[in-house]
């Protein structure tokens, strides 16, 4: 059962769990009982095909009977793909485990459950194809194909006027990035004559035309992306889809968008060079730090998981920069290792972004909350969730054992080497990056911190999260996967990179060997005595000890006295006495205010009270967004003056036409 | 090409084209609607003489019949119609100088230089004398298409609409001796149908804004208000 | 690597928790001296975390299993980071499992159930806590991470026992880089140690404290786990400054005399630091919350300007 | 043969058994009947002209090129005729017309039909120009139908401005006949486009150029090419539904389709002249400026019909400037978009003509949730304009595509304005679509019977040539790229 075959039959999967939604109309539970199953077939179907193209390690092509006259699409499966298989697989997998329980709460609402489900595995099935498309045009198709299915999810609760604002934002942000990229494709068409990926491998291009094509590929795939400043459209659409979707695409497709960027960058257009690693170094970590400092401003989760969302691409970002500074420099092995710590980072945040999404959905599915001001306590109600949800906090902070921590030691092994680079400049730039990703780390921690203690701890702040309770067993099990995979992969980074070694084999010719050399307990990206992390045995340690104190307390389990909380003596505290998430972020607000526009304070409720108010805007619609919007505005207005409705000026301007033209022909 | 060697049928030629591109700026100064459709009337036969006048020359038998045809419709029928519509419309007595004349008329002229400027080549490397008319007809035609952008009435457009045919039709005879006639026959159909509609339309009109001037015509804008 | 240095290892980590408190009353001791106090004895930290053990523990009806468990995280973690810090010997084991980022990963780690645990019985003290322990983090952990940086660029690994070696190798060499990234990591050590300027350990004057909100609702047991962390937090920072930038006289091998010096030299060089330590909480006074920032930002900065400099000045 | 004069008439004898004799219950059935035994007439031509290649005789000549529009122009008129019988019944039993308005539209729709099919049939341009005009004829009835001030308005200044600009497309062809006068042997041959097609090399420059002016700013006006464009939006909003979709969906390709014819003379005359791609360029700048124009206007709309009028104008644009941009991959791409665009661009209108009942209205301000109202009507608008827009799988997208790339390999500067022109044009549309199909239904809004198999049949061809172009219409398309340009793309 060759790879290509498997990832065709999860296309294949994905389509029929499309097709079979649009008979939920009538037959409501057939979304649950059937359509979602296939889907995570589909999921589980991908997983194997990438899996196995990796063991393997050999590229396998196809042609299928579709496309152009002249260009049939090209399909190809090798190394790279395959890893992104994975990603797309693995999550997909828990999403649609996890989705079978959350679409019952739908199941009488007025929503479309056919529309849901056949977009869903439309989603799906546009990712899988971009991951396997070998030629542009089908490439593009699968890309459009993947936007325009998403945004009919994000579009899916139209009722609000802000989710519909979103969906248009995205839509058209989309095809804005899409436009972008197709241009890019198109000047490597122009020099490798044809749109086959590989006739453009083929093709030579100057500085000058290959630099353009990487600035539209780079605007193109990072729009998708979500780099600042072109990720407007992320934290407003990410959050307004139904939560097992948000987990797609802040999850998956993001991802799809970094496999575009490497594709293309790494793969298509040839030689690489230095300033376009230090574009992608400089936006990289300005995409995480913003990403942070606005995810910490949030007060709806959602919202503040999406903008996290920006944070971790920018750190995979980095890693990307990082990868292309050294090789474009000469450093290869290094480039390896900042290549793989980006590709790590990239299926880490697939899975903890994907079980946090999750979580938030199932939050929102039994408390019927986004807003963080409301809850509270619900470790307690919904234990499992809380649980799983800690783990994904731990690993999106980077924290050890958890996989988040492998990713950023590695990404921060490849910065400290900058040393061997021979260009002053670019020596002190990367270790300022390094700066940039440690202040993030930090900020990470303390958003989650924010999250989890505001969230799930203390006690509820509203009625109806005080009656939340526990979520069927299919979304527990989805959550769960995805759960262990954190662990894991944080406890096994050896055997992982030994696995998607052959990426980097296959696209930029060299392993990462040395990474494994010292076998499965020691990870050495550069050399043994550079640095080693022993990730399992710290886990193994961590547990013993732990263990061991339990042992010794064990006794003591039992004795523990409840009482009211002594809180230095004052009267036992009200739920409304609790920090809040705002005040929580309030120092790091205040530290950083310049970056925000913010607008707080004391305002008149429409009940008479007073209530204290807190908005926190993002500064790059009022830099780049707006006025844009602005001057089509003011060109519109000039020119429907063409439309006077006036017969006789209408007739003036044909004459005019015609004098001019005929002064130009003589 | 000096006229004195030219026989006395084409010295004859020459001064009725010269004659129809008057007929034309009276068309397109005449203030009174009755007035310009009976200039517009003369033009018609003028044009008729004209192709009567080439059909003698060159012996093109089938002009004889497209210069009936135009006298005709051009002459006889078409300013029949606008009479009877015009007195139906009670427009017998309207009056609408034009705001600019004297600009109107530079422009008219300026017109009628720059077609000449525009045909030249072809009078150059063509020997048969007709060329030059086609520089008048270009002129009648767009002096035509003038007089549908200063006048605000609509019966008065629709003259300029037809003479603008007469140009067409002239520069048909006089450059290339006539089309082939299911051409001619065509648009002769579709001249007769068009002045049909605009009888029609011109009911419609004045019923929907109880007059016939195009600039109250002004529903249709994409102007807001603010502009 | 032998099963010697494996007991080596362990020895240096069990080294940690007995130091720990020791250092913690050391201090405490030479303060008082420097007020004119005679003070409680260096030993009165073991005399109160053994009182503590021996009581029961309280917890507030609002408290969730996680409140239970943050204890043991927190100690568990910081005492792993400790003993990844060479102490008395170099080419240990425990530093190839733990390079320096790991150890600032599991300070986190504690830091963040720390965070947690002050959260979670949900009064407005241990929320303050929380948030401003993490607002102090934020700017310290980057800054701290910068200074150690500069000496693994400089040592090309970040594995703290080579560096230590690559230290000892090459003797002294009077380097820009080293003066920045230790005041760097001073100031950052007093910053996540929680001690004056920027906290106060020994009170629990509400609006000041930072350590303490957190801790507030523990008692028994659980309140000893904590206690006994921040003590080993504060012999973990104190050992980093020592060991890494003065480590002369650390075992390269394992030989119980080398060992014997090394223990013998890294106290007194511990015991120096903190009476420098106390010297300068003496001398100081508590800044108000908002112009930590301005000292921490100091820190970063230092900290840069060691990096820069080593990558400008020294390569 | 018989197949073609069949093709052409069967619509004539249909207008005149409409006008004449038939009851107006079954003039609905008829005028469907009638469309069909069309299509089904030019699918025979069709396979003769693939087996046999041209079909010429009694100054008529069907090749690749005209072959397909006359497939698609009667296929188009019969999916409308399908569309427009319970349309129009509607219609008129709300009373905004009469008997009469309901005969004289069924007998002007064949008629209208029968103008296209014989323009695009026909080899003689002078009868070309004839059955242009008498297209407006035809239709300028229709667009006056409903008798409102606001139609009668947009009658007249579609009148006019069409008269006005044909009169001078006129002057063109005579111009054009008197420069063939003395290369060809016959000189009654003048106007046959395949005689001059033979000679175009010999043709005197000078006044080809002038003939080509006159004749594109006269054709272009019926294009809608900016600046002429301004009855356009006029004429499809204000006239009944299904003529915007046929007047949106043929009569401007078929006027489309006569700048080219000509610009194949012209470009063979100025060949081997300083400036032999004038033509070419005269295009490429009016599709450009209609283009970016049209994407201007989208912003400013507040009637439905006008806004997706303006969209017809900007892929108008996008077509001419490929045809103007010439070369094989633009060409094919242009000749594509044509037929993609057609398709689209009716099953839209038609949708709108349900979209219009269901609010009672054409402001876009008052059409609201649609999706909530009548979930058919509501997906199809999102559809159609998502197809429109340029989103894949959808052809237009395909077209789309080759243009892009096509000006990226000739004229990569010009990709520019491009892009920015569909960024714009498609947030002008989406803003105005999103309330409209979005949200929560006003109160009072019901569902009406709507019939949405044709644009369930458009939509569907669009999708499927999006995904895989047929054989048999890539072969077809090439030829008639060769026809145009010379070289084939395959």
């Amino acid at each position: 059962m060759s790879p290509l075959w498997l990832a065709g039959l999860a296309v294949g999967l994905a389509l029929m769990s499309a097709l079979v939604a649009l008979f939920s109309a009538r037959v409501t539970h057939l979304l649950r009982t059937l359509s979602l199953p296939l889907f995570a077939l589909a999921g589980l179907a991908a997983l194997a095909a990438g899996l196995l193209t990796l063991v393997q390690g050999e590229v396998t092509t196809a042609q299928l009977p579709l496309g152009l006259p002249w260009l049939p699409w090209q399909v190809r499966l090798d190394a790279l793909s395959g890893f992104f298989l994975c990603v797309i697989g693995v999550v997909s997998f828990a999403v649609g485990i996890y989705g079978s329980g959350y679409v019952r709460g739908l199941e009488h609402g007025r929503d479309s459950l056919p529309v849901l489900g056949g977009f869903t595995g439309l989603f799906l099935t546009g990712m899988l194809l971009v991951v396997l498309a070998d030629d542009a045009f089908m490439f593009m198709v699968a890309w459009e194909l993947m936007s325009l299915s998403s945004y009919f999810l994000v579009a899916f609760h139209h009722d609000q006027a802000a989710n519909r604002r979103a969906a248009f934002l995205y839509l058209l942000m989309a095809h804005v990035g899409g436009l972008s990229i197709l241009l890019g494709y198109g000047v490597l068409a122009a020099f490798g004559d044809g749109f086959a990926f590989d006739a453009m491998r083929a093709g030579e291009l100057s500085f000058g035309w290959a630099s353009v094509a990487f600035v539209l590929a780079f605007i193109g795939f990072g729009m998708k992306a979500g780099l600042v400043p072109l990720h407007v459209w992320l934290p407003e659409a990410h959050p307004v889809a139904p939560s097992h979707i948000s987990a797609l695409m802040s999850g998956v497709m993001l991802k799809v968008a970094v496999y575009g960027f490497i594709r293309f960058v790494f793969d298509l257009i040839g030689d690489i060079h230095w300033q376009w690693g230090v574009a992608v170094l400089v936006i990289g970590s300005i995409s995480a730090l913003m990403g942070v400092l606005y995810a910490l401003m949030q007060q709806d989760i959602k919202r503040l998981l999406a903008y996290s969302s920006v944070e971790n691409i920018g750190i995979i970002f980095i890693g990307l920069g990082l990868a292309l500074l050294f090789l474009a420099t000469g450093h290869k092995g290094l480039g390896v290792v900042a290549f793989v710590a980006a590709l790590y980072h990239t299926i880490n945040h697939a899975l903890f972004k994907g079980l946090l999404f999750l979580g938030a959905g199932a939050v929102l599915h039994s408390a019927h909350e986004r807003n963080l001001e409301q809850m509270g306590g619900l470790l307690r109600r919904m234990p499992w969730t809380g649980v799983f949800f800690l783990i994904g906090c731990l690993s999106i902070s980077a924290l050890p054992p958890f996989n988040g921590f492998v990713s950023e030691w590695l990404t921060f092994q490849a910065a400290l080497q900058a040393w061997q680079l021979d260009s002053g400049v670019l020596r002190s730039l990367v270790p300022i990056t390094a700066a940039v990703l440690a202040l993030t780390g930090a900020l990470a921690a303390a958003c989650f911190v924010k999250v989890y203690g505001v969230a799930f701890l203390g006690q509820a702040r509203s009625r109806h999260v005080r009656r939340a309770r526990g979520v069927p067993l299919s979304m527990r099990a989805g959550q769960g996967v995805l759960a262990l995979l954190c662990l894991l992969l944080g406890i096994f980074p050896t055997s992982v990179i030994a696995l998607l070694d052959v990426v980097p084999l296959q696209v930029l010719g060299q392993g990462l060997s040395q990474a494994t050399a010292h076998g499965w307990l020691w990870l050495t990206p550069i050399s043994s005595e550079t640095a080693s992390y022993g990730a399992p045995l710290v886990a193994i340690i961590l547990a013993l000890i732990l263990a061991a104190g339990l042992w010794l307390f064990g006794r003591g389990i039992r004795r523990v006295r409840r009482c009211d909380a002594w809180d230095c003596g004052f009267a036992p505290p009200t739920p409304a006495m609790q920090y809040t998430a705002s005040a929580f972020a309030q120092p790091i607000r205040q530290l950083f205010g310049s970056l925000f526009y913010i607008e707080e304070g004391i305002k008149p409720q429409p009940d008479g009270r007073q209530r204290y108010q807190l908005q926190v805007v993002d500064r790059a619609w009022g830099l780049f967004y707006l006025p844009v919007a602005r001057a089509v505005e003011r060109a519109a207005r000039q020119v429907v003056r063409l439309q006077s409705g006036n017969v006789r000026i209408y007739l003036g301007w044909s004459l005019a036409t015609l004098l001019i033209l005929l002064w130009i022909m003589a | 090409m000096n006229l004195e060697q030219l026989p006395l049928l084409q010295q004859l030629m020459i001064v009725l084209s010269a004659v129809v591109l008057l007929t034309s700026f009276v068309l397109l100064e005449q203030a009174r609607l009755v007035a310009a459709i009976h200039a517009f009337a003369w033009q018609g036969v003028l044009v008729a003489m004209v192709t009567a006048v080439v059909a003698t020359g060159s012996g093109l038998e089938h002009l004889f019949f497209s210069a009936a045809l135009t006298l005709g419709l051009k002459a006889l029928l078409i300013p029949w119609m606008l009479h009877r519509l015009v007195r139906r419309l009670e427009l017998d007595r309207h009056k609408e100088p034009l705001h600019h004349p004297a600009l109107v008329i530079m422009a008219g002229v300026a017109l009628v230089i720059f077609s000449y400027w525009l045909v030249l080549p072809m009078i150059q490397e063509e020997l048969m004398f007709t060329r030059n008319i086609v520089a008048v007809s270009l002129a009648v035609v767009l002096i035509g298409l003038l007089m549908m952008v200063v006048r605000q009435q609509a019966v008065a457009q629709v003259l300029g609409f037809m003479s603008m045919e007469n140009g067409l039709f002239l520069a048909a005879v006089s450059a290339t001796g006539g089309m082939p006639l299911v051409v001619e026959l065509g648009v002769a159909f579709d001249v007769l149908v068009a002045m049909v509609l605009f009888g029609v339309f011109f009911f419609q009109i004045s019923e929907s804004i109880d007059s016939l001037d195009v600039d109250r015509m002004n529903r249709l804008t994409e102007r807001t208000d603010e502009e | 690597m032998s099963l010697s240095s494996w007991g080596v290892a362990l020895l240096q980590a069990l080294l940690y928790l007995a130091l720990a408190p020791l250092l913690a009353g050391w201090v405490r001791k030479v303060k008082a001296w420097l007020q004119n106090r005679r003070g409680a004895s260096p030993l009165q930290p073991y005399r109160d975390l053994y009182k503590l053990f021996g009581k029961e523990a309280r917890m507030a009806h609002t408290a969730s299993p996680l409140f239970r468990a943050a204890p043991y995280i927190v100690f568990t973690a910081t005492w792993l980071a400790a003993s990844a810090i060479p102490f008395i010997a170099t080419g240990l084991p425990t530093a190839a499992v733990a390079d320096v980022i790991v150890i600032a990963g599991l300070l986190a780690l504690a830091r963040f159930f720390l965070a947690l645990a002050g959260m979670d019985v949900g009064t407005a003290f241990g929320g303050m806590g929380a948030s401003r322990e993490m607002f102090v983090s934020a700017l310290a952990e980057p800054a701290m991470l910068m200074a150690v940086f500069t000496l693994a660029m400089t040592a090309h690994s970040t594995n703290l026992s080579s560096v230590v070696d690559h230290q000892l190798l090459h003797g002294i060499i009077l380097r820009p880089s080293y003066m920045f990234a230790l005041t760097g990591l001073l100031l950052v050590a007093l910053a996540e140690t929680g001690r004056i300027p920027v906290d106060n350990p020994a009170t629990h004057l509400e609006l000041t404290m930072i350590h303490e909100a957190m801790i507030l609702e523990y008692s028994g047991r659980h309140l000893a786990l904590m206690e006994w962390a921040a003590q080993l937090k504060l012999l973990l920072y104190g050992s980093l400054l020592v060991n890494v930038f003065f480590p002369w006289g650390m075992a390269r091998d394992i030989h119980p005399g080398a060992l014997g010096i090394g223990l013998l030299l890294v106290v007194v060089k511990l015991a120096l630091l903190g009476a420098v330590l106390a010297a300068s909480e003496t001398v100081l006074a508590k800044m108000r919350l908002f112009r930590v920032p301005a000292f921490l930002n100091l820190a970063l900065l230092l900290a840069l300007l060691g990096l820069l400099s080593h990558v400008i000045l020294e390569v | 043969m018989t197949a073609l004069l069949f093709t052409v008439f069967a619509p004539l004898v249909g207008a005149l058994l409409l006008a004449l004799i038939t009851p107006l219950r079954v003039a609905g059935w008829l005028n469907i009947v009638i469309s069909a035994l069309t299509f089904a007439a030019s699918l025979a031509l069709a396979r003769v002209v693939a087996t046999g290649g041209v079909v010429a005789g009694m100054s008529f000549r069907v090749d690749d090129f005209n072959v397909y529009l006359l497939v698609l122009t009667a296929f188009v008129a019969l999916t409308t005729g399908i569309f427009s019988r319970p349309y129009m019944r509607y219609v008129c039993a709300s009373g905004r017309i009469t008997d009469r308005g309901m005969r004289l539209y069924h007998a002007m729709f064949q008629l209208f039909m029968f103008t296209m099919l014989l323009a695009l049939s026909t080899d003689n341009l002078g009868v070309l120009w004839v059955a242009v005009e008498g297209a407006t004829l035809a239709t300028v009835l229709l667009v006056s139908l409903y008798r409102t001030p606001e139609a009668i308005e947009a009658a007249w200044k579609y009148f006019i401005l069409c008269g006005v600009g044909i009169a001078l497309a006129l002057f063109g062809t005579v111009l054009l006949y008197f420069a063939a006068q003395h290369v060809l042997a016959d000189p009654a041959e003048g106007l046959t486009w395949s005689a001059l097609y033979g000679v175009a090399s010999q043709l005197p420059p000078a006044i080809m150029g002038l003939a080509f002016v006159f004749l594109l700013v006269g054709y272009g006006t019926k294009v809608g090419l900016v600046p002429m464009h301004q009855w356009l939006p006029d004429a499809h909003s204000e006239g009944p539904t299904p003529m915007s979709a046929v007047l949106s969906g043929l009569l401007l390709n078929v006027a489309l389709y006569a700048v080219v014819r000509l610009k194949m003379l012209v470009d063979g005359s100025l060949a081997d002249t300083d400036s032999p791609h004038m033509a070419g360029y005269l295009l490429m700048g009016f599709g450009l400026v209609s283009f970016l124009v049209a994407g201007l206007f989208l912003h400013r709309q507040r009637d439905i019909k006008r806004m997706f009028s303006y969209s017809s104008i900007e892929h108008m644009g996008l077509m001419t400037f490929a045809f103007g941009l010439g070369g094989p991959l633009a060409t094919f791409g242009a000749l594509l978009h044509m037929l993609v665009h057609s398709l689209t661009k009716s099953a839209i209108f038609i949708t709108v003509g349900h979209a219009t009942h269901i609010a009672g209205t054409q402001s876009i301000d008052h059409i609201r949730g649609l999706i909530r109202t009548q979930p058919a009507v509501g997906w199809g608008l999102l559809l159609g304009v998502a197809a429109i827009a340029g989103f894949p799988p959808f052809g237009v997208f395909t077209s789309e595509f080759l243009l892009l790339t096509a000006t990226m390999q000739t004229q990569p500067w010009f990709t520019v304005p491009l892009l920015v022109g569909l960024a714009v044009a498609f947030a002008g549309l989406f803003r105005h679509l999103h309330p409209m199909v979005y949200g929560a239904v006003p109160e009072g809004q019901l569902p009406v019977q709507a019939n949405m198999l044709p644009v369930l049949i458009h939509l569907g061809l669009v999708l499927w040539l999006g995904l895989s172009i047929p054989g048999f219409l890539s072969h077809w398309l090439n030829r008639a790229t060769e026809l145009i340009v010379g070289v084939g793309l395959l």
